[in-house]
């Protein structure tokens, strides 16, 4: 199985695996319980908040353990939104290529009486500084810009964006969730006033994730009930996965570069590759992407019998993103770079891993030209295309 | 598994692909923008369906909807065929997901596209109501 | 290590963890993708739910995954809320001795305009159907009344009470966590429409849980975004954990009437040998309560060094509840059942799990009465006891 | 750990545990409510506080930190004992958690009041301003 859905999910590696079991073996007490298994586990808990901390250049208070990227997203846009409510401030903005977690929440928000402003993106899919300086208003209560796309990999101009909300007092979130553990990630740096972040696309474990929180920046709970992560996030600590989720983030940081410069060469060499197919386009920037993510069109075929056909060839990928496969619309991410609805449909998405290797890179492309002149042959678009009846998009 | 073996033996070998010349009858329904389009081409002798071919531009299920559609109207008298039920399909297939129905619906229309353009080229009259709903295409089911 | 505090959580056990170990080896694929790895893990995802959904007499898809039961108990009570009042309906009732989970959302909903009645429970902790009954009104939106309480270990009449809001067709939520998989829970029989579980506590893994919902009742998501959990709990779905829990449960309910036998037995010659100190009393009821859970108040003591001093002779247990470890407030169930103040604060929770001995009970015995006679020894209070400055609580 | 080694050896071996008889001083403050009582008798000689003894209802810091406070006040002159703050009892136990600073509080004032009691017993006249606020209790503290 040649696996290039690393977006989608990572396998949990061995490191944050040895990590769990160990401590459901040996720190497996409540952090809560002021018995000695308990303030063993409270321990290992403090611990793992430090290292997510140094990861991201943030210290350990500033931490909050949440259930993955999406309550982090939630919690983040909704605490936000309640501060803002408090000062009269009721306009949120974010950019048209957010992942639904921050999407829906925005949405949601509407309902109740927000104001959303969705800056575009250009046809590279990244946003634009100036655009989203020119949605500022003076009742904006958060600007929520992510820091890599999880569909087309592009990564946006955080530092910038983050330096604009920081002269105007506006709080600043970034999903992070596809970037931390991949690129260079500084909430110092880059200006971010809170961020999210997820386990398991660094080979850590699922169902934890962690929101930073500026320090002296109110966050309000999601999700209430007993005093844990100081008041801020109740139930009862996930110490095994947490802890999982620090090996993890630590080995990824430890190996950044060296995998980032490997993944890069090979998804460029995945991009050389695919662009041979005639009628073909990559989706996102060239340059500005994360260094695992291959994302194309194919004009004439659609996504999903696509990649179902890789998979019988072993090759497991992904069209659009994972979490929206019950869905029947085009990506909103490739709709928003400017691809018509009938190409949109046509896309695959390859992420790479440390894992990936040359050999499996020359033989999906080989994959990818089988499949879509197999699909090509069926498609009555792809006949019509070619007998001139309809116009190419892509050519 | 999202799909039945059913659906995925049709999507892995689907029957009957390909466009026949000088058809019969032609039924093209769905878009391109909806992301499923299937064309349907009839060759009929003494008003039984003698050849039927399709090519489809969709998702898995789309291509096994079309190529068992096919093959559930080949031999059949025309008037039979009319009679293919998107439900007909969905149980030959053993079953689709709530979310992909939509596509046995898109097989249902595009044979009886494929009749009434039959039909209409041989100057058979017909009750038009058994060919209402043809022309709203499938957007609808979507959930847009 | 004496561990008496499973009611705070309890050890992942062997056959979890290699459920979880196995599911992170072999079906670690994201299960919304549609690719094989993706698909092996929906299918192992769907087994686990049709394992949990029976454990409670339930069908699977009626079961949503969570992050634990503050999660659960946070989106029954506003799905049910926010149901309500698009009926017009915003009167919610529950009991004073409810986890925070549901406590704290009550209040936050309270804020957002809802009125809340609390019923009370009698001196042995337990809440009255009559006095539900008499709570309800035209414009009530729910009740939720907890299955078995954490701390006094109380099983609750919920049958009954879930039989009153069927009758009136008032959504009718519990809080089971510290119940299942230790005293039979039947959503049919017992009338329930919500309920809330949580892993950690029958030896499943930590940060993993589901809410039970009955078909046609409507839910709202608490975590938007990705269209897992049918639309109702965003979020990459936690298979290990979930596949662990179902695991854990399926053993708990098979050995469920002889562990709760077994923890009986030692449950009544634990609190046999406590109440053989002076000026000691059992909170909650003698016979309607959780086959693991004993829970004493001493005169004179304070909890926090009684158990501190426990944990130095080897036994591991609570006082109040481990979530509110950071409160200086005395438990809100001890009050609620009428004990005042300065008693409610020298409670102790023991509460037993499957591998207690009783040669472990016997030492407890021994452990705890040694300690509250050397604490009692330096306390002012039970100086002014002795000598009739000060009335005895407890007598 | 919740606490600092310097706070458990306090709370494990708590240092003059029991009441002076016929004590020349005693302070008693906190009320059973709201979970910590501690009380100190003083002996006093020359001045200089000769023996302080404690009892404590309450939990582990409010042992440990009674423990400290009468080893700090222990020999000196009671105009010293009464500058014993609770910043100092603080840090003689290498620190405490946020939630328990007011056990500290509470020693320092059992300190004040076991002393306040001594210049009462004994006539000796003092500015009432240095008691101020010992009245209040430490309810306050417990974030109610
Ligand atoms: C009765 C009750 N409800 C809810 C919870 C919260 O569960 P979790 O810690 O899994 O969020 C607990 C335990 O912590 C509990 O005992
Ligand atoms: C950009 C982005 N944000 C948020 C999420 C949600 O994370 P999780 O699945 O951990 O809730 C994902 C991935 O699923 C993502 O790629």
């Amino acid at each position: 199985m040649i696996y290039l859905d690393n977006a989608a999910t990572t396998k949990t590696g061995q490191v944050a695996q040895q990590a769990m079991v160990a401590c459901m073996e040996e720190c497996w007490g409540n952090p809560s319980s002021l018995h000695t298994p308990g303030q063993r586990a409270a321990e290992v808990l403090e611990r793992a908040r430090e290292e997510i901390a140094s990861a991201i250049g943030a210290s350990a208070q500033e931490i909050y353990f949440t259930s993955g990227g999406s309550e982090a997203d939630n919690q983040a846009i909704r605490s936000a939104a309640a501060l803002g409510r408090r000062q009269g401030k009721t306009h949120l903005v974010s950019t048209a290529i957010e992942h639904h977690a921050v999407l829906h929440t925005l949405a949601a928000l509407e309902k109740e009486g927000f104001t959303v402003t969705l800056v575009p993106v250009d046809e590279s899919g990244i946003v634009k500084v100036a655009d989203v300086e020119a949605a500022l208003r003076e009742d904006t209560a958060l600007v929520s810009v992510m820091f890599a796309n999880n569909e087309i990999g592009t990564l946006q101009p955080v530092e910038e964006i983050g330096r604009l909300c920081r002269e105007r007092k506006i709080p600043f979130h970034t999903d992070a969730v596809q970037a931390v553990g991949h690129v260079p990630v500084d909430v110092e740096q880059q200006n971010i006033d809170l961020l999210s972040l997820s386990g398991h696309k660094f080979h850590g474990p699922r169902g934890v994730g962690a929101l930073y929180v500026r320090r002296g920046l109110p966050l309000f709970p999601l999700i209430e009930g007993g005093a844990q992560e100081r008041g801020k996030r109740a139930g009862t600590e996930n110490t095994p996965a947490i802890v999982g989720m620090a090996a993890a983030l630590k080995e990824a940081c430890a190996h950044r570069e060296e995998n980032a410069a490997r993944e890069r060469k090979l998804r460029d060499q995945l991009i050389a590759g695919l662009e041979q197919i005639p009628h073909s386009a990559l989706n996102g920037d060239r340059e500005r992407r994360l260094p695992g993510n291959v994302n194309f069109c194919f004009e004439g075929i659609e996504g999903e019998s696509l990649l179902l056909l890789l998979d019988d060839k072993g090759i497991a990928a992904s069209s659009g993103s994972a979490c929206t496969s019950g869905s029947l619309d085009p990506s909103h991410v490739l709709l928003a770079i400017g691809r018509p609805h009938e190409v949109a449909h046509g896309s695959l998405r390859l992420t790479l891993g440390e894992e990936t290797t040359e050999e499996e890179i020359t033989k999906t492309i080989q994959a990818v030209e089988e499949v879509v002149a197999y699909l090509r042959a069926m498609s009555p678009v792809w006949r019509q295309l070619q007998k001139g009846e309809r116009a190419y998009v892509i050519q | 598994m999202l799909y039945s073996e059913k659906v995925m033996d049709h999507f892995r070998n689907p029957r009957n692909v390909g466009e026949i010349e000088n058809p019969d009858g032609v039924g093209e329904v769905g878009n391109a923008k909806c992301g499923d389009i299937m064309r349907i081409t009839l060759k009929v002798e003494d008003g039984v369906i003698a050849d039927a071919k399709f090519t489809t531009f969709g998702c898995g299920s789309a291509i096994a909807t079309s190529s068992i559609a096919t093959e559930m109207i080949m031999g059949k008298p025309v008037e039979e065929a009319l009679e293919l039920s998107n439900r007909a399909v969905v149980e030959a297939l053993d079953g689709l997901p709530t979310h992909k129905i939509h596509c046995s619906v898109l097989a249902e229309e595009a044979v009886k596209a494929a009749v009434k353009d039959y039909y209409d080229k041989n100057n058979i009259t017909y009750d038009p109501k058994i060919f209402c709903g043809l022309e709203c295409g499938s957007c609808h089911h979507h959930g847009e």
